[in-house]
């Protein structure tokens, strides 16, 4: 990542953010950064936020490639929860494991084609073609359960969310690796490019050549992927499918996390490292209300401040007026 | 001058609008009376549209004094300018489809009370006002079902309105047939004759001498001359337009080799057409052969270049690619086949604003190979570095954004671009508009250099000297038909254009 | 477009109204069966799940035509079908109220249309008590004190608890925190350190214990969850911290779902508070009762047990959900 | 003609499915074809239906709110404990409508003056009025007020039906919506405004203050809607109106409006309303679905209006 010298400071506000909750979380509890050697795999706070955010993690991954081509996935809750919900039930019904995961791997896939198949090929807003399946998804998950928590007693399946491997939680590495793979994928090959470049001016990717249609198609799909994963993570997370409450509200959690790690909603050029950095932080601030004592119900509020000094910082009209009144000021 | 007439309607001195950078407009000077309609003409960025925004209000002048029926003005809204007197029809109508006729009409102020709207007044409004113009149209329907005309009529009705006592039409035959042209002009008429001046933007010349009393001509941003319509031969009008005097123009570089009719094809068309752009098209593009597209602006050179690169698709005709017929279904299609296509309009169809130097330069090639196939690292610097040397771009290094350089060397890069594909035809649409004159000198070395290395170039250019200078064969387009072509010595700028001008003899004549 | 859109609602109006009043004439016909509407909250729990189950399997088994309404969670989908079911002329209407309160203008028009309601699992507030029959429910109250009790009795020197509670504004998780802490308010080496929503959900628990237990650390001596499946993510969390949950850490939790009762068998819970989801039986002895015009009592619990290392071993085999 | 007709078949096509539903749901069931139901289709769906008559005005200008349902939730929680507190009833009222208002003004301000995405900014509205809502309270709160008892009580009865106060305020609300987009200039502008902004600058209609008061009036009437489910449950719960803002998106899309802005009826929104609640309706006298099938049924008319509008704009764009 050293080569992107510029392009680095964009990353650095939802560091900092990051800083300032591990700084507070630190006058208030001393032992917030303590790791120890638990039964020969580390343990701790920073380990716990980890892998509860892998999830968050693997779900950004997912949607900063949609918003990098100017779009937006809502239905990536409801995927998480139709993937999950199958392959529970495949697992119960006694099919092999293998079958059970790329059954909802496959599903989800199928879920982010069609997305892709409507916001590519028939030209429908995003934000309407992705809302189509955010509805039906969480119904056809509900329907697969028949509206029960399935219960999955598979421990190969329960690594997959709360595995250890050499002592480190399984969850956050996959969430890492993939991070690092989507990394390597996007910038060894040219997909990134194809999509910073469909993101940045469709129609001028298109006249170079480029099947921008194709390139908008595809990073649904790979949502898609990411979100039926994230799925699988969930209900390995808990030894159950939750079809009924797991994924709810990840979409905007997701969403915020791209758009706090520095990649516009408008499209173009994308961070992973902000998104990591950004779903990091995110789950950090979930972490911290509990060490707070602060109802979970009222955490909506911090997350809302954020957006909104998010988006100023990141609107040139915001900084210009801001710029104008400090101007004045200074002057005065 | 017609000493019954009043003082003029509307007059501008010295009127000048600066951008960051740039000079749009000098200078100008620009009179319309009562009762006559006044052709505004210049090509691309002679500063016409500058000039209308200027007397809308979009724009504030930034120099000179606008007067209107006596009075000194200063439009700072197009309401406001509405309000004075001066309505304007753009040139893309500005109207809203989805809403009916009668509100699109009177959409702001509809009358009733109280901000509610009294639609049985709006629509008798709506129809009267149509009526006027002696258009008897269903008020009711949805302005997008009626046709292009038909709505460039309603834009005129509502412009008219407003009580204006000038009116601005921006282009407003672009995409009318002949019929509805036809109508369009007896309403201008019908105006004039009831008093009101009407600047009238244009770039056919027909329709200049069919319905103009003047002609104001700018180019560059700055005013070239005030004419009587009656007294400007057609020729003598294009050569102000293009800017030079037809004795002027540069004579061709020696070095031009001639046609060489055995050279191999490398692309060729046969009734090439689509609907409303094209008119059936044959053209043969030769390997080490400069094509010479030339024609006023909206004579199809640019719809020529679209087809050819896929990014339209035609209605009928053929294509065939080194004698093989291809269905170019898009840009991808092209690229893979070995065309390249720098469009006319940089901003919105060649950079990636944000992306940098490198990337731009490498995106074609890139997508040419594929998302494997990547070129590597150091490959991608080595090829920055060759045209950035090459082609002498002025960039502190290549990552900076593209959006950062000045239009000249966003140019270069868009040419680098295709170059690294290492096409067999280039087309090359407009490829040194508004760039400086060093820049431009080199962009036509670049050009020669192509053609001696044995590529296809079509150059696509409203300089005629550009055209003259550069080209081995030139087509000319008029109304978006092939209507001559040139080889070898009989390149000539007069007689150019005199094909482009469609020049009648009458008014060609006593050049 | 005016002239149009007025066709298009004169027409759907005409057709609305004519047909509105064929069915009116129709409405009279009462089906033979015993039509009963049930409003369920929503399938956010296993207990939840184990309770709707025994509603349809006891329905079916009794020939009783069951009208089932899924609320999905909100209050709003709860009105609509209670009064979907007093506009469908029910025999009787059996609801699970989300929240407590916002239920009297819907019953009013149950009462006045004389169909009688049947309170089930949680209660209601209201001022007028007629407004529905009786209510059949799990004593919350009687939970959280006997989860208390249980703990006055067999934790020991153990004193430190940190609480996790359910939904937050949900009947159950009010009652089972404020009777926990009124019993153990008489205890006073009891001491409650810490509490938050894990929203009844199992991965609620799990994410809230981990940071109790990073937080806390070797403070926790007691987790006392409000219902079964925040205390199994908490065993999850508990288990990897390393510790043994219901040896190092007490686990005192309500409901009894099976996997709980088997927690208990393997010794990861300490003690499971019964909240019988089973009403099914109970909540159509009752509807027959009133509609022989018998009398029933206004407010009856299902018989709740307590299941810890003593009897759960023994009684695993009963469960049914 | 028949290019008049051809632009209302979105919403006759949505008319056609409504009658379709409405009456296959008669044959089927017992009791569906009565009076009653027509009335509960409407006082069920107040809330519902308020909120989607703002949103339309919204979706109208090319915009979207998603902070509607927490507003809602906000306003039934704000007034409630208030009037438990022993504050009048109307004031509360007021006090909860200038709240929204505000709430709704501020994120226009900032969404029109810093060009800022209106799904973002009132996605922090959101989080914002939810988490508000349950500051006040995590605990619903019953309440009781003579005058909340009298509005709760009353019924207008009109021959057979007898049509409770919230399905009066439901029809208030669209009635003034309907005159509000289409008799009025800010209607019009705020459709003109979807259709094409710089056309409406050029037109010299007043772009930013009309962006503003939609979302204001739009939150507004999102807290009508609040107080609407107050009264209709005789109680404030924080918790109300969760996902509302998609029901009300998606009732609005079916009726023929389009997302994107510029186009579009109140009538639709009407309609919409009636065909999601005839759906929900008939579920429940069916009793034997699952409530996940509403989902995927809804779902899938969503998708089957989208692409019926697609086609129909596929056809308008090459007839030009």
């Amino acid at each position: 990542m050293s080569v992107r010298k510029k392009s680095i400071s964009p990353v650095l506000w939802p560091l900092f953010g990051l800083i300032a909750l591990v700084v507070l979380n630190l006058v208030l509890n001393h032992g917030f950064l303590k790791i120890t050697i638990l039964d020969g795999r580390l343990y701790g706070l920073p380990i716990d936020i980890l892998n509860q955010g892998a999830r968050g993690l693997v779900l950004a991954l997912g949607m900063t490639l949609v918003i990098a081509t100017g779009g937006v996935d809502l239905s990536v809750g409801s995927i998480m929860a139709a993937a999950g919900a199958l392959a529970a039930v495949l697992i119960v019904k006694g099919c092999g494991l293998t079958l059970a995961l790329g059954a909802g791997i496959g599903l989800a896939i199928a879920a982010g084609g069609a997305n892709g198949l409507l916001v590519a090929r028939l030209g429908i807003q995003p934000i309407v073609a992705t809302l189509i399946l955010m509805v039906v998804g969480r119904g056809a998950a509900q329907l697969i359960t028949n509206g029960e928590v399935v219960l999955i007693n598979n421990p190969t399946f329960e690594f997959l969310g709360n595995g250890h491997f050499l002592g480190l939680p399984f969850a956050p590495l996959l969430a890492g690796g993939l991070f690092i793979a989507a990394h390597l994928f996007l910038r060894r090959t040219a997909a990134g490019l194809f999509i910073e470049a469909t993101g940045d001016n469709e129609q001028a990717a298109r006249f170079a050549g480029l099947a921008a249609a194709h390139v908008k198609g595809l990073v649904y799909v790979f949502c898609g992927l990411c979100a039926g994963l994230a799925g699988l993570m969930a209900a390995a997370n808990i030894r159950a499918a939750d079809s009924y409450r797991m994924g709810e509200n990840m979409e905007l959690d997701a969403i915020f996390a791209v758009v706090v790690g520095g990649t516009a909603l408008t499209g173009g050029r994308f961070l992973l490292l902000g998104a990591f950095v950004g779903a990091l932080l995110l789950q950090t601030l979930t972490t911290t209300m509990y060490n707070l004592g602060v109802p979970p119900a009222v955490a909506p509020v911090p997350k809302a401040v954020l957006i909104l000094v998010v988006c100023l910082l990141q609107s040139s009209h915001a900084r210009r007026w801001f710029g104008g009144l400090f101007k004045k000021g200074g002057v005065a | 001058m017609n000493e019954a007439s009043p003082g003029p309607l509307l007059q501008l001195r010295g009127v000048g609008k600066r951008f960051p950078g740039v000079i749009a407009l000098a200078g100008v000077d620009f009179t319309v009376r009562a009762a006559e309609i006044h052709a505004l003409l210049g090509e691309n960025g002679a500063g016409k549209s500058t000039l209308i925004k200027v007397l809308t209000g979009v724009y504030e002048a930034s120099e000179g004094e606008i007067s209107f029926e006596g009075r000194a003005v200063r439009p700072g809204s197009p309401k406001e300018a509405e309000e004075l007197g001066i309505s304007t029809v753009y040139q893309e109508v500005n109207l809203l489809p989805a809403l009916s006729v009668a509100e699109n009409l009177l959409l702001g102020r509809q009358p009733g009370l109280g901000g509610f709207i009294n639609w049985g007044a709006t629509k008798r409004h709506a129809r009267e006002a149509l009526l006027r113009l002696g258009l008897d149209l269903d008020v009711e329907a949805e302005l997008g079902t009626l046709s292009v005309a038909l709505q460039q009529m309603v834009a005129i009705a509502r412009a008219l309105d407003l009580n204006a006592r000038l009116l601005i039409l921006d282009e407003p035959t672009a995409s009318l047939d002949e019929h509805e042209v036809a109508e369009l002009f007896k309403v201008m008429r019908r105006l004039r004759d009831q008093g009101m001046g009407i600047v009238f933007v244009t770039h056919f010349l027909d329709q200049v001498y069919a319905v103009t009393d003047r002609i104001t001509v700018l180019r560059n941003g700055t005013l070239v001359g005030e004419y009587l319509t009656a007294d400007l031969p057609r020729l003598a009008l294009v050569s102000k337009m293009i800017g030079r005097e037809v004795n002027d123009i540069a004579g061709r570089s020696g070095e031009l080799p001639a046609p060489d009719d055995a050279a191999p094809v490398i692309i060729e068309s046969r009734g090439l057409t689509r609907r409303d752009a094209l008119h059936p098209l044959d053209l043969t593009l030769r390997r080490g052969e400069v094509t010479g597209l030339a024609g006023l602006l909206g004579s199809g050179r640019t719809e020529t270049a679209r087809l050819l690169f896929g990014i339209d698709q035609a209605d009928g005709g053929e294509l065939k690619v080194r004698g093989e017929a291809v269905r170019m279904a898009s840009a991808r299609e092209a690229v893979r086949l070995g065309l390249a296509f720098c469009s006319e309009d940089r901003k919105s169809e060649g950079i990636l604003p944000n992306l940098s130097v490198r990337e731009n330069l490498i995106l074609a090639l890139q997508g040419k190979q594929g998302i494997w196939k990547t070129v590597t690292r150091v490959e991608q610097e080595a090829l920055c570095a060759h045209y950035i040397a090459a082609l002498r771009i002025k960039t502190p290094d290549a990552e900076t954004p593209i959006k950062n350089l000045s239009g000249g060397n966003q140019q270069k890069v868009l040419l680098a671009r295709w170059l690294a594909t290492k096409p067999a035809l280039i087309i090359l649409d407009e490829p040194t508009r508004g760039i400086d004159i060093g820049a431009r000198a080199e962009i036509e070395a670049l050009i020669g250099r192509l053609r001696a290395d044995g590529l296809a170039v079509l150059l696509i250019s409203s300089e005629i000297e550009e055209i003259v200078r550069n080209s081995t064969r030139v087509v000319v387009l008029r109304e978006r038909r092939r209507t001559a072509d040139f080889q070898g010595h009989a390149i000539e700028p007069e007689a150019l254009m005199r094909a482009m001008a469609g020049a009648s003899p009458v008014n060609g004549g006593h050049s | 477009m005016l002239m149009n859109l007025k066709r298009i609602i004169s027409l759907t109006a005409t057709a609305f109204m004519l047909f509105t009043t064929c069915g009116l004439r129709a409405e009279g016909a009462a089906a033979k069966p015993l039509v009963v509407g049930f409003a369920q909250t929503g399938a956010e729990s296993a207990w939840r799940t184990a309770n709707t189950n025994s509603m349809k399997a006891e329905a079916e088994k009794r020939g009783i035509k069951l009208k089932f309404a899924d609320g999905q969670g909100k209050q709003e989908n709860q009105i609509r079908a209670l009064r979907s079911f007093v506009t469908q002329g029910v025999d009787a209407i059996v609801v699970a109220p989300i929240v407590e309160t916002g239920w009297d203008p819907v019953l009013r028009e149950a009462k006045r249309a004389g169909i009688p309601v049947v309170v089930m699992d949680r209660n209601i507030q209201t001022d007028d008590k007629s407004l529905f029959a009786c209510y059949i429910g799990s004593d919350f109250y009687k939970e959280g004190s006997l989860a208390a009790e249980w703990l006055v009795k067999n934790a020991g020197a153990r004193t430190r608890i940190v609480e996790l509670q359910g939904t937050p504004g949900s009947a159950a998780a009010n009652v089972r925190r404020k009777a926990f802490a009124d019993a153990i308010a008489k205890s006073p080496a009891f001491k409650l350190i810490d509490s938050q929503s894990g929203d009844f959900r199992r991965s609620g628990g799990k994410e809230v214990m981990e940071a109790f237990i990073k937080k806390h650390g070797k403070e926790i001596e007691i987790v006392y969850a409000h219902n079964d499946d925040m205390a199994l993510g908490a065993v999850q969390a508990i288990e990897e911290a390393g510790l043994k949950p219901g040896k190092d850490i007490i686990i005192v939790s309500i409901d009894a779902i099976k996997e709980g009762v088997q927690a208990v068998v393997d010794g990861k819970i300490n003690v499971v508070v019964e909240c019988n989801p089973l009403f099914g039986p109970k909540v159509y002895d009752t509807i027959a009762k009133l509609k022989a015009g018998e009398p029933v009592e206004r407010t009856s619990y299902n018989v709740d047990e307590v299941f810890d290392s003593t009897n759960a071993a023994a009684r695993i085999g009963e469960r049914q959900y | 003609m028949s290019p008049r007709f051809r632009q209302r078949i979105p919403l006759l096509a949505t008319a056609g499915i409504f009658l379709v539903l409405f009456i296959s749901a008669g044959l089927f069931y017992e009791g569906f074809l009565s009076v009653r139901v027509a009335v509960n289709l409407l006082a069920d769906n107040a809330v519902l239906g308020i909120v989607a008559t703002g949103m339309t005005l919204v979706i109208f200008t090319g915009g979207i709110d998603l902070s509607v349902g927490a507003v809602v939730g906000f306003t039934s929680i704000f007034t409630a404990t208030l009037i438990a507190r022993g504050v009048h009833p109307a004031l509360a009222a007021a006090a909860a409508l200038a709240i929204g208002a505000g709430l709704g003004a501020g994120m226009g301000v900032l969404i029109h003056a810093f060009r800022l995405p209106a799904f973002l900014i009132t996605l922090a509205g959101m989080f914002l009025a939810r988490g508000g809502a349950f500051w006040i309270s995590t605990e619903s709160t019953g309440i009781s007020h003579p005058l909340c008892n009298t509005l709760s009580g009353y019924e207008l009865v009109l021959g057979p039906a007898a049509l409770p106060t919230t399905a009066l305020v439901l029809l208030a609300t669209l009635i003034a919506g309907y005159v509000l987009a289409h008799h009025t200039r800010f209607g019009r502008n705020l459709l003109a405004l979807g259709g094409n902004e710089n056309s409406a600058l050029l037109m010299g209609l007043p772009v930013g203050t009309t962006k503003i008061a939609a979302y204001t009036l739009n939150s507004a009437l999102a807290a009508l809607a609040g107080l609407v489910a107050t009264l209709y449950t005789g109680s404030g719960n924080p918790s109300t109106g969760a996902g509302l803002e998609l029901d009300a998106i998606a009732v609005v899309v079916i009726g023929g409006t389009l997302l994107s802005g510029g186009r579009g009826h109140m009538v639709g929104s009407l309609l919409g309303l009636l065909v999601f609640g005839t759906i929900q309706t008939a579920l429940l006298f069916d009793g034997r679905l699952s409530s996940w099938w509403i989902r995927i049924v809804v779902g899938l008319l969503l998708l089957a209006f989208i692409l019926l509008q697609r086609v129909m704009l596929r056809g308008a764009a090459g007839r030009r």
